[in-house]
């Protein structure tokens, strides 16, 4: 128990430090705040919530039944501890007033929130859409580290993330740090949310290396297969269900009546992408593989989140069919050439497919729906916006690959990243958790 | 007695089962089993990258019976598995010691059936 | 990859052809669009996308180990090309400009939505609902040909229920055609969703014969129990869920205040069914069998659908009473004595039920829920509503088996509607997607 | 058949006599219903309803694959029954008018609402959000009493905690009781639904015993571990995404804007309980045991809820953190001293945490968030709230052991209340529904 | 030396288990199976349809031991399984050629144990 | 002929396989297996209770082969499956007096390949 007095302890010396910092935004405007809004913010923020028992599902089904339990502890943990991080240092990184466009510096603590005006009150909920947005990145990052990573370990690296990597990146975007200036489009966060989590996915494999057996001595990938298809498609579908929040709930506002054909352009480049990425597979390996058309629909979801406000449907539709092609390659092109273990397709479907969405906007963006004067290139916007994107994608590309690189080196380094070829092999189950996920159940734990 | 050991294709339990009580054998032990033989398996995909399916499933029964139903036995699984394509499967044959009923505890040929 | 080449070039042909073709309706009434309304439709239509995930846990839950991958990919894909087809074809013929009260012939590929002002903005959110009705219409056939149908062939049925036969009898009652002229009640589709999905799952299950093993040579009917009940269970949970966004929804109106009188009946018909089957079963065979009770839940929720805003609460506990008695006879009656194979209990469900609780509606409509006027027999408006729903649901049941069963002649003499006996044995996950659901697990694929 | 025209006979017998009785509270002021607040209470119940879900995969996650089947007729089965009973009886009780602040004497059969009013529209959503909270108390039991409990007693237990007890301490604290009268603080039911649940679930085991093999000869306890931690973790995502329309739900109105914070302060705490949970069990067995933590999150849900509206979100997190160190200290408390055997720890999360949540009002409550005057403890107000608080966690605490007390030893001295020794061995899935809910998998029912 | 085969009811796991121990035979192998036997099975109904359920679970031990141990095996086996009632299980007994301990490499009498 | 059982680590399974195959040895069949050995368990905690898992997890292998090769394949399975460690497993074999391949109906020395 003395850990948890601790924890309490550092929690006030946090608080007091971090609240002499802080510099609450003066002067609030007459307040604007409408209850529709604030219920359809909520609403939105429950639904991405929800997201995180879409990612649980996924990740366990793809990977195998001895580490399903461990797989759900890192799911359950992140978004805990990303949530009080979030709350004591993240949020105010993000969206506290702006230090030269690269960080926010008060907020802390959510020390602009107040019970007593209307103002006061949005700033809770507007708190909670974004700390689920946040945990969305964090969690994006388990399942390409599934299997082998050490527990203690990912706890630590999804407190940084959380508290520092994401929210900094984030306020080059939403808050007012310097890519909003350049009128960057990163609508709902392809950008801001899925790349940032699957960059940080990309070097988390990299620094574990494959899992035991993934790949023949000679280099031949193995397929590894995952344990339950059908909680895995029920995660998707969990994923979708959410994503209706993630994207026309990024609007933070009902009254916005745009909400109806972002919910549509949602809809459609997911179902694009899922047919684009059955056909894509169908055609090269022989059969209509299950795990990569659902990756196929979380491709095209990730893809349009950038754009969904700014395109139209039926550039919607071209989007996620990209996406879905897209996303097959990527797999593909990770698992055979660079021979990066990556058990459900996280970095393809959200570090990849989160940019090419991003920079897609460049190509497909239209005035009516984005905005005067914002248009891509194939609707005469010229190169200039393309450019834009093209900046940001390369730059958060950068922020978190490096970040997230000298973080795991230094766990590395330090307490350890992966788990023993022994614990390894009997599943983290056992040797993490001391449990069984499938007690009573006769399962072959022998690959 | 004899103990007699059988693999099968799964498909084929049900006919088995019933060729072995139409020829009066109505005990026996049932388990799941990966089979190696001369099948060889097949390739599955998974996420686009080929899986080698070497071992493929099996119904293994084990049936204790008594000497002069040793052929009957044998023929009666004959019946219900064979179809002539690989895969079909094994049966093994060995000699069996002693054979007690725990409800009973008759020993010998009683307390096979 | 030159599949998905046409299929763009396809999506722009189309385009052009439909597009000269579509007329928009003229002069749009000036804008009473209320943000209240917009976000109450949409949350509704996110909820009823959800149900995708609860019948794909109820199917899969319902039918053997096998099969649960294929059975995923279905509910995964009839959705994804139903959103397509439904979004190029589908709307247009529903809620197009009546052609003589048959189809709809304008609003192809949305035409009529346009983001420039709120009633354009509407059309969008209008078009999400009514897509997620139309891809519930769809998906409940795949229950009922589980296990043996060729997914290839299931993804062309798919394709045409939600571009073309569910349209045009949706259009009749919901469009501006004739059923919709005579005052039939269907509120939120017992028949428009539920009955055509139900009547194509039986022409699917006739023309598809029964699954090997299911009857004997004698003709006695054998159980070939579910795997996997407790998703089972979680189905019927999200389905009950997802309902509440299917029938309040139906208001497409958040301001119109009987959407809580509306989720109350569909509550307590849900509740009255599944207590009614599990009370019939356990009386008829000795036990209170959890599948069927499910299927109780859902009988009501199906025969409650129709006239959710036309009874009063206690009239939907009758209404749910005598689903879940019904139900249970169905699914004998079609096991029994018509010998059809239904996995799920589909047809009966949703064909029956669908069927029943439109008709009920000419019995228990009271005018002071329904509307001035609108009596059913129970309540003194003699026959006059009971032929108009009787004539309904007759029309929809013949349209559906006769359209639906030419499709699956067609099908069937040409690229064929069921796998070999060899892969059905083997089951459809290793034929059909060359994978296994549930990975190292021991199952017995014996039956 | 007979069964169920006999209750449809006695449905007709209660309303005639329950209607003769109805007084509806005259003279209802004029209308203030706002759409923003129908939807909002009515999306809140949905999510709320959607908790059944999540009780169910909880269970039966944490108990053994032989059950599961049972565990999920009981859950779907007391929501039925708890709906009907309480649209018939509970309702009246717990919101009619008040006698001595005892209990409810009106609103039978949901008398007062109407559809012809605004106001009388307002009762129905307003029933069904009472519902599905009536619901949830009802459930929570389930858990404890899992893998013993014969299925006819649950269901007769279900009908009477839904038909009076939960409605009459109800009424003391929602109605208008005597505990309302003075002023007691109970925001969303930690005490109403939480403890009474918990505390009908600690006599149930009690009466029930525990299961075989959970105790030694020497009385030593055995851990007996649950068959499917995916699906328990499943579970808690899905109570946790159903309490953001538990707790800021309970405003019971949209424009009321403190649904943000209460929305935050119910996150907070969850993430800091399951925290909490997780420290204090990796220090006591030295694993971050995960059904511990789900739990954990479970007691932050549970603690917070009296509360969420009357603290400030720090004060939610010190909440949670003490939630999640009781609760894993109360679950060893209950299995190693009291030798109560309780499989899911329902006892702990609702009747512990939901007295302890209850109590820490008392301490943490402050007037700016709680309203004008109202302090707890730790913020300037004295002893006098934490005595009003520990009056209604004691008086509840009788209420319900006393009642459930003598409504198991009827149950147990007539029908009984457990299975036979064979049935619990075997499994009650094959001996009270006669099926089993894994068919095909291959597990070890040896325990 | 000698391998011992038995199936048992799977609720008697437990007391098998603890009447070896206290004979001192601490070594086993034990497998799931179902077994068809005089027991018969039982009739299950799914959905209304009945449905005969005629392969029971049951536990399969394996178990090798020394000659001198034979009968103190099937004694404790008998002791923790018997019920007397039909489905108690069988006990099977076979010569057992050799054994060897792979982690010492050890053969026969030493390696059983 | 000789029907030989053996009882090895799972994670060991790939490794046997191939050594077997190495040998020549590619017929086999594999079943999921409970082991209680020297090896003891070790100790669980589910919601902080402890928990004795003295059952283990054990891949069993059956494989009939002729005289001849009964020595290629115990040495074959060794190679596999030894580490030197507590729980590594053990090797059985017994007297097989029939092997017939049901495809064929062929018997003895030809049937077991
Ligand atoms: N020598 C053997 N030892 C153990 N099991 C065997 C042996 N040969 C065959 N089997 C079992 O029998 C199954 C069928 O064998 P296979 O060679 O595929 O049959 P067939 O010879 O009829 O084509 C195998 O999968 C395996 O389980
Ligand atoms: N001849 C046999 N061969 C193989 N297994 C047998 C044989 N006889 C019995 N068994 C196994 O033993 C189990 C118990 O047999 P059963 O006849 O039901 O027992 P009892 O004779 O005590 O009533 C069966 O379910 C089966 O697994
Ligand atoms: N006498 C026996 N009878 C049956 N199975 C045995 C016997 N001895 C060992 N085994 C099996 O072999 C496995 C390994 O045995 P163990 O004693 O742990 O190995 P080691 O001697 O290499 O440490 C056991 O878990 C069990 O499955």
């Amino acid at each position: 128990m003395r850990l948890s007095t601790l924890l309490i302890a550092a929690l006030f010396v946090i608080s007091a430090v971090t609240g002499a910092f802080a510099q609450e935004s003066a002067a609030a405007p007459a307040s604007t705040i409408k209850p529709i809004n604030v219920v359809w913010t909520l609403l939105a923020a429950f639904l991405v919530f929800f997201m995180q028992a879409g990612f649980a599902m996924v990740e366990t089904g793809f990977t195998r039944a001895k580490n399903a339990g461990n797989i759900m502890m890192k799911n359950l943990m992140d978004f805990c501890a990303g949530s009080l991080v979030f709350f004591i240092l993240g949020f105010g990184l993000m969206f506290g007033a702006d230090a030269a466009g690269l960080f926010g510096t008060s907020k802390f603590f959510l020390s602009n929130a107040s019970p007593s005006n209307p103002d006061g009150l949005w700033q809770y909920t507007f708190w909670l859409f974004q700390c689920v947005f946040a945990a969305t990145a964090a969690t994006i990052v388990s399942g390409a580290m599934a299997e082998r990573t050490k527990f203690v370990s990912y706890l630590i690296y999804s407190v940084v993330i959380s508290a520092l990597i994401y929210p900094i990146s984030g306020h080059w975007i939403w808050g007012e740090g310097w890519l909003s200036k350049l009128k960057f489009i990163d609508f709902a966060g392809s950008t801001v949310v899925h790349s940032v989590g699957g960059w940080a996915a990309l070097m988390g494999a990299i620094f574990l290396g494959p899992r035991i057996g993934k790949y023949t001595a000679s280099g031949k990938p193995r397929a590894i297969p995952g344990h339950n298809i059908p909680l895995a498609a029920l995660g998707v579908f969990i994923l979708w269900f959410g994503w209706f929040g993630f994207n026309p709930g990024s609007t933070t506002a009902g009254d916005n009546l745009s909400i109806g054909f972002i919910a549509i352009n949602t809809n459609l480049a997911a179902a694009a992408g899922a047919i684009a990425a059955m056909i894509v597979i169908w055609i090269k390996s022989g059969k209509p593989d299950v795990s990569m058309s659902l990756n196929g629909a979380l491709a095209g979801l990730v893809a349009i989140t950038a754009g969904c406000s700014s395109v139209s449907p039926i550039s919607s539709i071209f989007i996620g069919l990209i996406a879905g092609v897209v996303v097959v390659l990527a797999v593909e092109f990770f698992d055979f050439v660079l021979k990066i273990d990556d058990p459900v397709g996280a970095i393809s479907v959200h570090g990849i497919c989160g940019s090419l969405g991003t920079l897609l906007v460049g190509l497909f963006a239209e005035a009516q729906y984005a905005g005067p004067g914002v248009n891509g290139l194939f609707f005469g916007g010229g190169f200039k916006l393309l450019g834009v994107q093209a900046l940001g994608v390369v730059s958060v590309f950068f922020w978190v690959t490096i970040t997230t690189g000298i973080l795991f080196f230094i766990i590395k380094k330090t307490i350890g990243l992966r788990v023993t070829r022994q614990e390894e092999l009997r599943g983290l189950d056992i040797d993490e958790h001391g449990m069984e996920s499938y007690s009573g159940f006769q399962i072959f734990k022998t690959q | 007695m004899k103990l007699i050991v059988a693999y099968i294709q799964p498909e084929k339990l049900e006919d088995v089962k019933a060729a072995l009580t139409e020829a009066q054998i109505t005990k026996m032990s049932i388990t799941n089993s990966l089979g190696c033989g001369q099948q060889g398996g097949y390739t599955e995909t998974y996420r686009g990258v080929d899986m080698d399916i070497n071992l493929l499933q099996k119904v293994r029964f084990e049936i204790a019976v008594n000497d002069e139903f040793e052929n009957v036995t044998v023929k009666a699984i004959i019946k219900g598995a064979k179809t002539g394509q690989i895969g079909d499967g094994k049966i093994f044959v060995s000699k069996l010691d002693r054979c007690i009923r725990i409800r009973t505890e008759e020993e010998g040929k009683d307390a096979i059936g």
